[in-house]
């Protein structure tokens, strides 16, 4: 940027915003006030482009107690229990740094399932890279990983599932989303609310440094280009040892009900942490920055106000209780600070070194934020992609095939990955990663969550709306193989660069899916995220909306099924919609190396919330359930051959279509009733190879490549 | 010839670990340490009797492979 | 019968210590590491976890909290000393075992289900067990690597196929009079088949019946 | 006073790092590399200004924390 650039323009804000902060102040605002609208009104903080189309998500249901808007949302599982879910982004972040751009990914999404009183007890990571044989991707999934690992084992939350997906879209602009569950009984929800006047603010937690300055807000607000090197000085280095201390010393505030409120210090951290509980509250603050324990000497307001400094937490306690506060963070040994004291009537008012550097409504940099409806147009070059044939298959035997699909690391064994985090601590893990939904008992009760997480790029280039409906289904399809019901959806919308109609069309359209697809599973969404501007050099990524959704198991089935059940003599049996054969937007036609096009096959809301139910009632009976998803009917079998060290033979057509609504039941003959009307048997299981319409692979070999997929390019 | 790599961690860049080995100092009584940061050094031996080219070829190694330019800055030194 | 599980800051399997025990009918409470006194104890668990964040060392500044006085004591008086993972690694900065624990051969986390066989029966972990028992356990460590060049240390129990390097194999140690063991794998996770193994209540189970009474 | 202290690993003590590192410089055609050991530095920052003292002191840092002895001996050097 050149000098002569004016400051909010430095700061990302456009004239039109600068105007409005004029407008609201009645004056020119001060630095540090400018600071505080330019971090809180980025796009990051404000979702001034996506706001007006979110409002479409169904978001109501008896069982919700806190829907979007919050830091997390929460559900309430009975019998006293609630769940707090939330998932996050740090792309941009993870392409600058990856160890430490998806640490403080994890240490960000601990920190707003915490804040709502809930025990983090799971993560999920979604993480998505261009292809392996470019160094530099290996390069990321290596650091991600060992991130997500450093992090998570580390702070002592285990991350039992996730995704990963490559494809050269994202080369320069990997995803890095995680998901946080948390755990609760009802008395110890918290809100971000700062509570009534005289309430008391206490800084919880890591010193305040410059790190990050506009780092997420920033970051995550543009686009990447040459320049983005030279952004490269706010990263931030997480701190999982500190996140730990500050967990316990919470979760005591909460236990002993000290506090009125709490608010996490993310992006825009102390801008964010005083002006959003206040504004919730419809109260005002006065802040001393002097309080402020800070690592590096010399800081300036705007930079005390912008630092995104890692493992901070905000507390308002009622005035008698402070000094139990005070104690119990030194028990738990992590500093605090009293910084302030809420006060009558909207005002912001914040001092430092004797000067007020700031008086704001506080309100205002949430409530009036920019809203924008930004132009959308479906892209013209839809109608010519969605016209591509499917590839043609009678070249290849069905076993070349598979066997190609089984080496693919996107679609083999993810163990590389998942072995890396400890995906066992408290006990709760029955069934972890590596299958399908994972399963988390609720000690002490029959209940137990089930959580999986999809996405795909693929499938939403070619009709965002029907690839982001289908997430949905398949999530909760891979939650009902559990035994569970899906109760609740989280989503992250990755995508591309908003000022472009074409990237605005595909949001809507998948927020439209989205919708869709709850509505016909009676399920609300309860909280998500927005990553716009993935896009380098002015590509954009493909549109990719990752969901989570979670259910409830109650009770728990007693013996879950598992992939590793299936025995010689069992049946196989697919259960679902007979397939049409598409191969639009499939791992085959991917891995074949065919252009990604074609018209993917809708999904069918009623079918699909009945094909759910279905799977939840017989995991309480039958020994295998799988979902068909990436690869199709023969790669979910291959899974389960391979899981029980087990041969099958196969014969049924569209083994590679991966039209959706569509399981697996394995089971002894005779032993499963399943409706006719729409469960067919395709094969059977014995033997020393896995067999598809007489072409076979020795099950050794199929075992082999899949466990070798992912290391074997990471070597 | 052996040669020395000294990672530097950038000045901006916060150091959790030094932080609590600087408490821990404190802890056992050290009262008069005031600041403690953990860095890396390599100790290559490299094949090779030109110092000029044995350091542009461990610069290439630093900016490849030994050091993270986003967090840390290098130092070589050539040592016999 | 009672039984510390020492917590220290950074801790993160102490409830699930205290569960497993539980679970076998013996009684555990929870100790912060700034107690100094454990004589209501009849023995002590160092659980997993990444004490002070595994700054400088693992374990290394563990070692110094004010509760490893009592613990060195216990382990004098022939009481029974189990560290597990993180606790494996503070016993051996203390000096209460020999060796130390360093990076994983391949450099990574390793999370997963191990077949750990025993060696040696007289200890407290391995005393209900019979030589070359197998048992099936997780594994959960980065610095899971076990050293001794002074050649002192006493494996009890060995990895059936060594996963990070661990000389001889080494996954559980033991002191000369078997009063003291580290194991690195976990016990505490492998309690119930619905998990995946119940192979660790033959250890846990042969810690609680070697506590001594006061 | 600055105070440099170096960890130089035993050589019996294996180094899974400064192996792994090795390999990796190799795949990347650093070919003349013979071995890379990985240590650790600490700089520390101490009050005083009588240099024995302070190597006195930091003697003790290191004999009680800073270093394992199982696994490294230590260096302490006076910057300034
Ligand atoms: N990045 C990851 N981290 C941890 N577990 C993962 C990751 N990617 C995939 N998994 C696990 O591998 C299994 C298969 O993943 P996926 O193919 O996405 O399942 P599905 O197709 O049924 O959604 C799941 O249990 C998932 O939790
Ligand atoms: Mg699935």
């Amino acid at each position: 940027m050149t000098v002569s650039t004016p400051v909010h323009q430095q700061l990302g804000m456009t004239d039109a915003e600068y105007e409005s902060v004029i407008e609201i102040l009645g004056r020119d605002p001060r630095p540090a006030e400018l600071a505080m609208y330019s971090v809180m009104w980025s796009e990051h903080c404000s979702y001034k482009s996506s706001r007006r189309h979110l409002r479409r998500f169904p978001t109501e249901a008896p069982w919700v107690v806190v829907g979007p808007g919050e830091n997390a949302g929460v559900v309430d599982l009975g019998d006293g229990w609630l769940a707090a879910l939330r998932i996050e982004s740090h792309n941009h972040p993870s392409f600058v740094e990856p160890y430490q751009g998806a640490a403080t990914g994890v240490g960000g999404i601990l920190r707003d399932v915490f804040t709502m009183g809930a025990r983090p007890i799971a993560l999920w990571d979604q993480i998505r890279f261009g292809n392996l044989d470019n160094p530099k991707n290996r390069y990321l999934l290596n650091g991600v990983v060992s991130g997500i690992a450093g992090y998570g084992n580390a702070v002592g939350v285990p991350t039992v599932g996730g995704e990963v997906e490559f494809d050269p879209g994202y080369d320069g602009n990997p995803l890095v989303n995680v998901m946080c569950l948390g755990l609760m009984k009802r008395e110890q929800l918290v809100l971000g609310t700062a509570g009534t006047p005289g309430t008391i603010a206490v800084l919880l937690g890591n010193a305040t440094g410059r790190d990050g300055i506009g780092g997420a807000s920033v970051l995550a607000s543009a686009s990447f280009d040459e320049e983005s090197g030279a952004k490269r000085p706010s990263v931030q280095v997480g701190d999982p040892f500190e996140e730990k201390k500050l967990i316990e010393a919470c979760l005591e505030l909460y236990d002993k009900n000290l506090v009125v409120g709490v608010q996490d210090l993310g992006a825009a951290g102390l801008s964010c942490a005083t002006s959003e509980p206040a504004g919730r509250a419809g109260v005002g603050m006065e802040v001393d920055l002097d309080a402020v324990h800070t690592r590096e000497s010399g800081m300036t307001a705007p930079e005390l106000l912008m630092s995104e400094s890692q493992e901070r937490m905000m507390a308002f306690v009622s005035p008698e209780n402070v000094d139990q506060v005070l104690q119990i963070a030194s028990h738990w040994e992590i500093e605090s600070a009293v910084v302030g004291t809420v006060r009558e009537g909207g005002s912001l008012t914040i001092r430092h070194e004797g000067d007020l550097v700031a008086e704001i409504p506080a309100a205002s940099l949430a409530d009036n934020a920019p809203l924008y409806d930004r132009p959308a147009a479906r892209p013209e070059w839809m109608d010519a992609v969605r016209a591509l044939p499917d590839p043609d298959l009678t070249p290849y035997q069905p076993n070349r095939i598979l066997e190609i699909l089984l080496d693919d690391p996107g679609i083999g064994s993810t163990a590389w990955i998942h072995e890396q985090y400890d995906h066992m601590l408290f006990l709760n893990t029955v069934v972890g990663p590596g299958s399908d939904g994972s399963l988390l008992r609720i000690q002490g009760t029959e209940k137990a969550l089930a959580v999986s997480t999809d996405g795909n790029g693929r499938l939403c280039y070619l009709d965002p709306r029907v690839g982001a409906a289908r997430l949905v289904f398949e999530a909760a399809l891979n939650v009902a193989v559990t035994g569970a019901r899906p109760l609740a959806v989280v989503d992250n919308l990755n995508f591309g660069n908003p000022e472009k109609p074409e990237v605005m069309w595909q949001l809507i359209e998948s927020i439209e899916g989205i919708s869709e697809a709850c509505e016909a599973l009676g399920i609300p969404v309860v909280g998500g995220n927005v990553s716009f501007y993935n896009e380098t050099d002015g590509v954009d990524i493909n549109p990719t909306p990752v969901v989570g959704v979670l259910g409830l198991a109650d009770p728990m089935p007693e013996i879950p099924p598992r992939l590793s059940r299936a025995e010689a003599g069992m049946k196989l049996w697919v259960v679902g919609p007979r397939p049409t054969g598409s191969l639009a937007g499939s791992a085959v036609q991917r891995v074949l190396g065919e252009r990604n096009g074609g018209s993917p096959t809708s999904h069918h809301p009623e079918f699909g919330a009945r094909i759910v139910e279905l799977a939840a009632r017989l995991a309480h009976k039958v020994a295998v359930l799988h979902d068909i998803s990436d690869g199709g009917l023969a790669v979910a079998a291959a899974e389960i051959a391979i899981n029980s060290d087990v041969g099958l033979t196969i014969d049924t057509e569209h083994v590679f279509c991966e039209d959706p609504h569509r399981f697996l039941v394995a089971g002894p003959p005779g032993t499963v009733d399943l409706p006719d009307d729409f469960a067919v048997e395709v094969g059977v299981f014995g033997g020393v190879g896995i067999s598809i319409n007489g072409s076979m692979i020795p099950l050794g070999r199929a075992a082999d490549l899949y466990a070798a997929a992912l290391p074997r390019r990471m070597r | 010839m052996k040669v020395r790599v000294d990672l530097t961690r950038r000045p901006e860049i916060a150091d959790p670990q030094g932080t609590t080995i600087n408490r821990a100092l404190k802890d056992l009584g050290f009262e008069d340490v005031a600041s403690v940061r953990v860095d890396k050094v390599f100790h290559l031996d490299v094949a090779g009797d030109d110092p000029e080219l044995i350091r542009q070829q461990v610069t290439k190694m630093c900016q490849q492979l030994l050091a993270n330019p986003v967090l840390e800055n290098f130092e070589i030194e050539i040592e016999k | 019968m009672k039984t510390a599980v020492v917590v220290f800051p950074g801790s993160n399997c102490e409830h699930d210590v205290v569960a497993a025990i539980e679970n076998l009918g013996g009684r555990a409470d929870l100790v912060w590491h700034r107690g100094t006194d454990l004589s209501e104890f009849d023995g002590v668990i160092l659980p997993g976890g990444f004490a002070h964040g595994d700054a400088l060392r693992t374990g290394a500044i563990a070692r110094f909290s004010p509760v490893m006085d009592a613990v060195a004591a216990m382990a004098a008086e022939g009481k029974a000393v189990l560290g597990i993972c993180n606790g494996f690694q503070i016993l051996c900065e203390a000096g209460l075992l020999p060796g130390a624990l360093i990076a994983n051969r391949d450099l990574a986390f390793i999370c997963r289900f191990v077949d750990v066989e025993v060696t040696d029966t007289s200890s407290i972990l391995t005393n209900q067990t019979e030589p070359g028992q197998v048992v099936t356990i997780p594994l959960n460590s980065y610095e899971g690597n076990w050293v001794d060049p002074s050649g002192t240390g006493r494996v009890v129990m060995r990895y059936v196929d060594n996963p990070n390097g661990s000389s001889g194999a080494a996954a559980a140690v033991a002191n000369e009079a078997g009063n003291v063991v580290g194991i690195m794998p976990h016990p505490e996770r492998a309690t119930d088949r619905l998990l995946g193994s119940d192979g660790g209540n033959a250890l846990l189970g042969g810690f609680l019946s070697s506590l001594l009474p006061v």
